[in-house]
């Protein structure tokens, strides 16, 4: 019998994310970014965090207001309907904040090296541009066969890695659906992996479709389960964006101040992700729900 | 004739450049909804490829905001993961992309990752995200942007996503494998690339606009022609088309 | 609308397998393996053909048999349950046949990099070995940034790529699940796309789970509705492996003669895969099918 | 004491390698027994990965010839690529390998490439499969083998699959990362390697074969203990077990 994994939230963030770790966050991109697991590491209050991520919507620049965050690695960073993540902006033009920057590309190669254990990977983009100004692993080189020229990308292996997944059961096997983004590469390339699950199920039914299994059992660290863990960024099968959530956050976050204020009420002032949703509302929530479903054909994985 | 914003002439202008049955690396903001409007227009046989990872061939069954948003992943033809569309981009199966920016030069290079020094800058911005990747190795990409003269500088402070370089040859000399600028949309107007000094100039005007307004608002001292072409307005369908994608105006400034 | 692209079998190896393409194919390694195409080409006499896989199991023997092919890139040729294809022995001891030796890695890292579309992958493997003197696309490198050795894969490109399905709508959109091995990369990588599919569906069908997507619509060249395509091989959801055509083409094949009655019976006696499976008879069939299912959980792709 | 074939031996030596809770890359035939009987018996908590694209940490619900079988699929932890699988093996996250050939050496170089030379061989064998990966990139891997004077040679005609190269050094010199051969189960005994000079030597003799069968079918002079201890033989219980999982006999030789 495989170990179970399942613990509370609070638990998985201080055993698997010290001060100083790297972590990957937001590998969907825009969809299942787990903010639960972000608020958790600022209530706990975790600093000198280095931010592993393509393109990290609001959650990158919550945990840089919060201090907890010494270096980023990312393509972009802000907030994707409106622009500007003013915590970010902020850290790095004070100095307080590294930044390593990638293009969406290169971050897959980075963590795609680091998947497949190999220190480095070829890639045809950010040639001519300025990205090797501002990261150190981003290297031109010639190809061995070829002749011609090409854009190494260094490996990239995040010591945790936190993925919002719709269902898992408790020893770690566990299902995504959607867009994947990079979070088959992120799982593959970290030390450890935590799963917040919108659902716990029995192993029987992530068994029923190994196909839609993101990364295998024995690699996973954490399991928690964590309704509503990646609001306000979408989750295929369970919720819808929440476009207010974005907006309001880019007005509280323009000053310091105000994102200090956001920041109480939001993450401070709940004490996990149970008593974050009652403050949403159960008008907001049920806002969210999707209300066109479309469910998959099924297949047959007998024999 | 209709009334119609000034993002809307320039998403209108954007779609326009989509020919049917062409595959489009779709980006975030104007240029979602450019690949929607052409899509409902006269594109519908494009292919949109958006780098969460979503391959579609029909437009999102309702309004979106981004592309991350449930109906755009609905009935896509691919759910996978960003290597995936990345590797479609890099292989040369992408024709045309959009991309926003903060700063462009007359080469067509763009910023959007800090203004002034990248020690310390004076304004740091959010990165490339996808736009160095599209400026790469895309068939062709088209900039939209803001015309202001701080943002139409002569040389930008950091090339986020390649446009001509410093001139002809500059994209191969660097191992870029194709692709360029082939067109940016402003506020002022739209602009194309001399095939032979890869400088930007001038293609049409938008309605209204004075020839010296654009003069003013560039950075660099740019050739313009005594009667330039004026831009053709978005037409009623387009508009009709635009507005069921964009109902809140969110983007296309009537909020 | 897009492109309908379905058409026969015969069509589609006329119209995209030309003498001395390359050609993918067992890309699933033992499962899902293309028989019906390769027979195909055989009846059509295809010559000086490419042939790309890691483990074709038998399907390559046969096509080598039948004097279709040059060259060889592969990590394994013979018969997975009895060792040797007696064909690729005798063709490469009689010097009629090229052979570039890969391994199972370097050939994902070959079909990889052709999907990525760089001209090489780096790996750790094969390092020591003599893979690179039967491999001229093996070189190896150091890397720069770390400074350790590395061995290059050089990519490659199929013309074709011929992979069989579950099932597929007439536009190309198609649903593929069990093991995938190199499939995905292999469809990347090659110009051109042949599905063979055990069913046709409604596109809503297809539409209805985009994850169990192999490869985007827009790149398929065509769609065959071909039953029992995979046979010998297994095809998850649909029928096991049988084992016993195996072990019969092992005895078959040990001889040019006996492969050619071989060869007499069960491709050039039959005039497609209809009357191959008609051959093969009902009782033998009925041997095959699933006996235990296995339904996936259904996932909502809703709004 | 129960009967029991060579290959049920050499299966149930090679089992009793994988210890409880091991990630182990299974190979086809012998070693795929070899995984399934350690699972049955001491080794319940074993992960198998498979080539295929199979991750699985409980046995196939019912027996399977080859991994690609579909009892191999069903209820698998992860059905994914090729890519997958090797992406575990290259990081160094595989404990355990067991890999069968036709030609070895003392410092345990495996060849299934060509017996003879290259470009006229004797004999073409079916190439790498996985087995160099495995080699190259497993903790530590078992070589699987009849023990014939032509296969057991002082130097293999090709290296498929590496061993310790020419002895100590050899390995960290070529860049490979790790592994190494750690055993040698032939027809005849189990062999290790000495950890100074890297080379081949017994460990144990199997019952009723007589240490001068080993010498001569050996093809080099290879030092031999006075008085060799005895490989175990199969318990009843891993017998039962593994009739189990080949109840045909297919595999151990019992057909």
């Amino acid at each position: 019998m495989p170990a179970e994994k399942r613990m509370r939230l609070d638990e998985a963030i201080d055993r698997f994310v010290e001060d100083g770790s790297s972590v990957a966050l937001g590998t969907g991109l825009e969809t299942c970014i787990p903010f639960c697991a972000g608020h958790e590491m600022i209530r706990q209050k975790k600093q000198n965090l280095v931010l592993i991520g393509p393109i990290s919507d609001i959650l990158f620049d919550q945990l840089i207001g919060a201090g907890c965050v010494r270096k980023v690695q990312a393509a972009w960073v802000g907030n994707v309907i409106t622009g500007s993540g003013y915590n970010f902006r902020r850290a790095y033009e004070q100095k307080r904040l590294v930044v390593e920057d990638h293009s969406n590309l290169t971050m897959t190669m980075a963590l795609r090296a680091g998947a497949m254990g190999v220190p480095f990977m070829p890639s045809k983009t950010a040639l001519g541009s300025d990205l090797p100004r501002s990261n150190p692993g981003l290297k031109a080189i010639v190809c061995p066969f070829t002749g011609e020229r090409l854009m190494a990308v260094s490996a990239i292996r995040p010591d945790v890695c936190i993925i919002a997944v719709q269902r898992a059961d408790p020893f770690g096997n566990a299902h995504a659906w959607g867009n994947l983004g990079l979070s088959k590469e992120a799982c593959l390339a970290s030390e450890h992996i935590i799963l917040t699950a919108e659902r716990i199920v029995a192993p029987e039914v992530i068994g029923s479709d190994p196909n839609r299994v993101l990364t295998p059992a024995f690699r996973v660290s954490a399991v928690v389960h964590e309704p509503w863990g990646a609001h306000p960024s979408p989750m295929p099968g369970f919720y819808n964006r929440d476009h207010q959530a974005f907006l309001d956050y880019q007005e509280a976050s323009r000053t310091a101040e105000g994102y200090n204020r956001w920041k109480a009420t939001w993450i401070d002032g709940v004490s996990d992700r149970k008593k974050y949703v009652d403050r949403l509302g159960s008008e907001r929530i049920q806002s969210l729900a999707l209300r066109e479903h479309l469910i998959s054909e099924p297949a047959d994985f007998g024999y | 004739m209709a009334s119609y914003t000034s993002q809307e002439l320039m998403v209108t202008a954007a779609a326009r450049h989509v020919a049917d049955g062409e595959v489009v690396f779709v980006g975030m903001r104007l240029p979602l909804l450019g690949f929607l409007l052409a899509k409902g227009t006269h594109a519908p046989n494009a292919v949109g490829i958006f780098e969460l990872g979503i391959v579609r061939d029909s437009a999102a069954p309702a309004p979106i905001l981004t592309m991350g948003d449930l109906p755009n992943l609905y009935r896509a033809n691919w759910l996978a993961d960003t290597g995936d569309a990345m590797a479609l981009l890099q292989q040369g199966r992408v024709d045309l992309s959009f991309i926003g920016g903060a700063q462009v030069d007359l080469y067509g290079n763009l910023n959007t990752t800090c203004i002034g020094d990248l020690q310390l800058p004076e304004t740091r911005l959010p990165g490339s995200g996808g736009a160095c990747d599209l400026a790469c190795l895309a068939g062709r990409h088209i900039l939209i942007m803001a015309h202001q003269r701080r943002r139409f500088v002569p040389r930008v402070d950091y090339i986020t996503s390649p446009g001509y370089g410093d001139g002809p040859g500059w994209r191969r000399r660097m191992g870029l494998p194709r692709g360029g600028p082939s067109a940016v949309i402003t506020t002022l107007g739209c602009f194309s690339f001399d095939p032979r000094s890869r400088r930007m100039r001038l293609e049409t005007i938008h309605p209204g606009v004075a020839p010296e307004t654009i003069r003013s608002e560039t950075g660099w001292p740019i050739d313009l022609p005594e009667a330039p072409p004026e831009t053709t307005p978005p037409t009623e369908f387009e508009l009709k088309v635009l507005r069921r994608f964009d109902p809140q105006g969110y983007w296309t400034g009537r909020r």
